[in-house]
C-alpha cells in the first residue's frame, strides 16, 4: 500500500483543553506507521510549542517536553506559521528548538521547525491526503 | 489537489473561519456547517469576505441554515446543499480540513 | 468511496456528533462504504449506555447504536481517551476492578492505532468537532 | 430574604451547541423562586431569538417557541444588545415579537425585548447580584 | 463569605473543573464557605466514578470526590443535564432499568432549582465553563 | 457596584475578550484566567487594548501564565494572582461575570 500524507492540524493552546495533549498521543500513536506525517501549528497551536511551560500550579502534567522527542519518532516537517506567530507578538525564540537527526547524511543534527507563511502552507496543507483537526 | 474545507464556527466569535479563508486556495471549497452557516448571510462583514475571496467556491448546509431562521438571509452566490451534498462535496475533493 | 469519521465531542453539548450522524447516513444512502467511526476526545462520551433523554429529543447514543446494527459500522472508542472520561465496556471495567459498566451495544473500545488505520484504509477521512 | 437581580447572560447561537437551550431551561425553573429576573442577549446569543426557526432536518427539538412563553413566567426583561445585532446584519424584525401582559395596567400587551447599547447593558449588567453564564 | 461554584464542561477535554477545584481550595483555605458546587452542562461528567485517567495526571473526578469528603462539600449533578448525558446514580439507574450506574461518591443528583437556590443563599456565584 | 469580570479565552482566536472590555465600566477588574491569559503578554493587538482601557484593573491568573511559558512576556500594568488571589478578587467585588 502507498504511503499517506498525514498532516496533523494543531490550532488549540495546551492546557485551556486537551485537544493539544490528546492530539501529542495520535502523533506518537500514528508514528509507528510508517506514513508520510507533517505537523502544522496554525494560529493559538503555536502556543503549544513554547519554552519554559512549568503546570504544577495548575495540577496538569507538562506535556511539552514531548514535542521535542518527535525527532526520535522521525517526525521532522513541523510546519510553523509565520503570521499567527507575529500576531501574538512571539518569535521562534520562544519557541523550543526542535531537532532531528539525518540518518543519510551521518546523523547530522537539523531543525525540525520550518518557519512558513500561511500561503506557502496552504500549498503543503492542499497536498495532504489526510487533515486531522483537533 | 483540490481540499474542501468545513468551517462550523461562528465568523462573528471565533477566527476560525478569518483562518479558513486563509487556506482557501483558488480552486477549493469552503463549506459552512452548524453555527458556521453565519457566515453565510447578508449584511455583514462575513459577506464581504467571502465576495472578495475570488475562485473559492463557497457552499452552506442547508439544514443548518434552516434551523437557524436565516433562509431569507442567504448571501449571493453560495451553494445551498443537504447531507447529501455534503457527501458529494467530500467525494468531488481530495481531502478534507475541519477548521474546528 | 470508502469514508471514515472521526468525532471530538460528546453528545448534545455540541452539534458534532448529530452531524457526523447525519452525514453517514447519507452517505450510506448515497452507497458509500463507511469503513470507520472513530470516537475521540471527549467523542467517546457518545458510547454511554446509561443516557436517557427526554421524550420529545432524540438519542444520540441510541441513534449510533442503531445505526451500526443496521448497516454493520464499525464505532470504535478511543481506549485512552475512555479512560480518562469514564467510558468502560464490560471487560476493561473488571480488569479496573469495577462493578459496573456504560458501554453501549455497537461500540467497540480500542487504541488510537484504528484512527491512523482508517485515513490509511479509507478514501476521506471527515473531522466533526468543536 | 430580599430579592436578588439575577441576570442570564446569553452568548451562544442556538443547535450548534446546547448552552441557549439549558439555559433556558435554568430560566424556566428559576422563575419560580420570585427573583428579580432578566436576560441578556450579547454577541451570538441575538441568534437565539431568530424568528422561522425550523429544526427538522438537522433532527433536534426546536425549542426557539418557548422564548415567547417567557412572559407568562413573568420574565419580561429581556436585554438585547444593538451592537450585536448591527454587527450580524439583523434588525429587531429578525426576531421574535416577545410580549409580556402587565397587571398593573388592565393587562395591557407590552414588548419584553428592550434593544439596548452595549454601554447601557453594561450598566444593568454592573447592578446584578448574580450573573449567570453559559 | 459564602461561595456557590458552576460547573458547565466535564473534566480533562475544558480546564473549567480544574480551575474551579483550584478555586474551591484556595476558597476554603482561606476560611470561606463553600454553599455548594452545581454541575451543569457537561459539567455532569464530573461525576464519574469509572474514569481512569494516566497514572502520571491528576484524577479529576476524584479530587471532587476527596474535597467533598474533606469539607462536607455539597456537590451537586442536575438531574436533566446528567440524564441526556448518561450519569446515573443507582436509584436513577434502578428506576430508568439499568443494572449499572456510574455516580461517584459524594455527588448528588438533584434539579435546576438548587443552582437558583445557590445563588439567592450565597454571596457570590462563580461560573467556569468553556 | 463593581463588577469582576473573567475572560477564559485567547483573544486571538476568539471575541470573548474584546466583548468584555466592552463591558468593563471603570472601576471593575477584568481577570484572565486560562487561554486567557494570553491577552496579558507583549507585542500584540490585546496588549495594546489593555492599555487603551484605563479606568479598568487588570489582572492575571499566575499559574495559567506559567503553565503556557509566558512569564517573561507579560505586559505592564497587569496584576498576577494565585488563586487565593482569584478568591480575594470574588470577594472584594460585588457580583462576578464570566466572559465564557
Amino acid at each position: 500500500m502507498a504511503v499517506k500524507k498525514f498532516m496533523y492540524v494543531n490550532r488549540k493552546a495546551p492546557y485551556g483543553t486537551i485537544y493539544a495533549l490528546e492530539s501529542l498521543e495520535v502523533v506518537l500513536i500514528g508514528a509507528a506507521f510508517d506514513q508520510d506525517v507533517s505537523l502544522a501549528f496554525i494560529g493559538d497551536g503555536v502556543y503549544e510549542l513554547t519554552k519554559g511551560q512549568k503546570t504544577e500550579a495548575i495540577g496538569q502534567k507538562n506535556f511539552s517536553p514531548t514535542y521535542s522527542a518527535l525527532g526520535d519518532y522521525d517526525v521532522n516537517k513541523i510546519y510553523v506559521e509565520k503570521e499567527s506567530l507575529e500576531e501574538r507578538g512571539l518569535t521562534l525564540d520562544d519557541l523550543q528548538h526542535l531537532v532531528w537527526e539525518d540518518e543519510d547524511e551521518d546523523w547530522a543534527e537539523k531543525d525540525s521547525i520550518r518557519l512558513v507563511s500561511r500561503s506557502e502552507l496552504a500549498d503543503v496543507m492542499a497536498e495532504q491526503d489526510i487533515c486531522l483537526s483537533f | 489537489m483540490t481540499l474542501l474545507h468545513t468551517v462550523n464556527k461562528s465568523p462573528f466569535e471565533s477566527m476560525s473561519f478569518d483562518t479558513c479563508l486563509g487556506y482557501a486556495k483558488d480552486g477549493s471549497t469552503v463549506l459552512l456547517i452548524e453555527d458556521g452557516v453565519y457566515a453565510a448571510t447578508t449584511g455583514n462583514s462575513a459577506a464581504d469576505k467571502i465576495k472578495n475571496a475570488s475562485g473559492v467556491t463557497f457552499a452552506v448546509l442547508g439544514p443548518d441554515l434552516q434551523a437557524r431562521g436565516l433562509e431569507n438571509k442567504l448571501a449571493d452566490g453560495i451553494k445551498v446543499v443537504d447531507y447529501e451534498g455534503f457527501v458529494n462535496l467530500v467525494a468531488e475533493h481530495d481531502s478534507v480540513q475541519s477548521w474546528l | 468511496m470508502k469514508f471514515s469519521i472521526q468525532i471530538n465531542e460528546g453528545p448534545y453539548q455540541h452539534q458534532a456528533s448529530d452531524t457526523a450522524y447525519q452525514f453517514a447516513r447519507a452517505a450510506l444512502a448515497a452507497g458509500h462504504e463507511i469503513f470507520r467511526v472513530f470516537f475521540y476526545h471527549d467523542g467517546v462520551n457518545n458510547a454511554t449506555k446509561l443516557a436517557v433523554p427526554p421524550q420529545d429529543d432524540r438519542d444520540i447514543p441510541k441513534l449510533w447504536s442503531e445505526l451500526s446494527k443496521e448497516n454493520d459500522l464499525d464505532l470504535v472508542v478511543c481506549i485512552a481517551a475512555a479512560q480518562r472520561r469514564g467510558m468502560m465496556d464490560v471487560d476493561e471495567a473488571k480488569r479496573q476492578g469495577f462493578e459496573d459498566n456504560n458501554l453501549n451495544e455497537g461500540f467497540r473500545i480500542s487504541g488510537l492505532g484504528q484512527l491512523i488505520e482508517a485515513g490509511i484504509e479509507s478514501d476521506r477521512l471527515v473531522v466533526f468537532g468543536a
